[in-house]
């Protein structure tokens, strides 16, 4: 099955990408997607070693969420609205 | 209640008169107090001055998350009303950035959800600060002063 | 600073405005937070339903007694700005009574500053609420959570 | 000397006075004029009899307070504004 990543700020920044479609296995966790994509390239590595949100089709959740098919991921540092 | 989002300046007095209007038609003779809060661009950081910043945000979800910290201040609160803005993009020293309204029967809540609605609203709605300094710019570190005043309203009531 | 005492209503956005003004001449840049808070006539007390109110005042000293709080919390929270403007004479329900507004570098010094604007204000301003009913009316009286809010800024600091 | 008395809300509507003129001794305080007053009449007794705030030339003061000559006192309830 397939999702897309996004990607905002430092993140988007680092990785150079900020939107792409990802494979992912069935009932990947949003976990095990961050570490699939750690080895993607360097880059990813590193912008996704510190302190990094997580949020699914929209609305903030932890890294045990479960993904489906079509489902948006993003990823990006903590917020500095405000 | 409205969550809005906008590159354009605003004005206060006008993000003032929709919140009376809502809270009017929620419960028209049952708002005693209304607190506002306005937040603007210092011309300076900790490191020196700034020429301005830029806003980075999520859009779609940006709004929703915005509309959610104000249902959600409206409820644990009993507000009769609320209401948030916040502008994005490219924004100058000294002008406005974010707006938020709280409308309630009595003083204490109406400050409180203000309060509430800007310590939560630097943990939950995607959008993220860089300082210019002349042609360089840098991200905003999140604080952990903003950490401890949001943790604050875990423990309350 | 300013302070003012008046019959007439009031325009929020304009008390912002001047207020923002008046912290923008002291130091400018120097702003990141304004806080108002403005107090509304409820069309029901304890007892029941109500048809407006009037407010009877120490002419001179309501002023004086008000730039001394605006003032204080000039002094005590470290505001670029503070402001306030309180309604005397009959007041309908809906209408508005009282607005207080603090401008500073911080959030929590503008909330703070508006809080103990109101706290205080209640204890040592010159002005009494009368509630009508029909054509009878009654004084309205001083509250113990009033006394314990201003209470609360004693210890504090 | 002389003093100016004045009375708002509930102690000017129980008095029936908002406004005189009133001989006291020298070196008197607030304590010792309200004494005072309260022997004008039964409404002067009845008006401050509860708790009343005290005012000396348009300032918030104690019953301690030693008036001067042309000083204008206040008396009124507890304050009810905001």
């Amino acid at each position: 099955m397939q999702v897309t990543v996004k990607t905002f700020a430092q993140t988007r920044e680092i990785t150079g990408e900020d939107n792409i479609a990802l494979h992912i296995s069935e009932n990947s966790t949003i976990e095990t997607v961050i570490s699939q994509l750690k080895t993607r390239s360097d880059k990813w590595a590193l912008a996704l070693e510190g302190s990094v949100l997580t949020a699914c089709n929209q609305e903030l959740c932890d890294l045990q969420t479960v993904l489906s098919d079509g489902d948006e991921l993003a990823l990006f540092p903590p917020v500095t609205g405000g | 209640m409205f969550a809005l989002v906008q590159v354009e300046d605003f004005d206060q007095g006008e993000l003032y008169a929709r919140l009376k209007q809502s809270a009017d038609k929620k419960a028209c003779g049952n708002t005693g107090a209304i607190v506002t809060f306005t937040g603007l661009v210092r011309d300076f950081n900790n490191a020196g001055d700034i020429d301005g910043i830029e806003l980075e945000h999520y859009p779609g979800m940006t709004e929703k998350a915005l509309m959610l910290l104000v249902e959600q201040a409206s409820e644990r609160f009993s507000l009769n009303s609320a209401g948030a803005l916040h502008r994005v993009g490219r924004i100058h020293n000294n002008e406005q950035i974010v707006w938020v309204g709280a409308a309630a029967p009595h003083r204490k809540a109406a400050f409180d959800a203000a309060c509430y609605l800007m310590d939560m609203l630097k943990q939950s709605v995607p959008l993220w600060k860089k300082e210019f300094k002349g042609d360089k710019s840098e991200w905003v570190e999140a604080k952990a002063s903003d950490d401890k005043a949001a943790l604050k309203w875990m423990h309350k009531k």
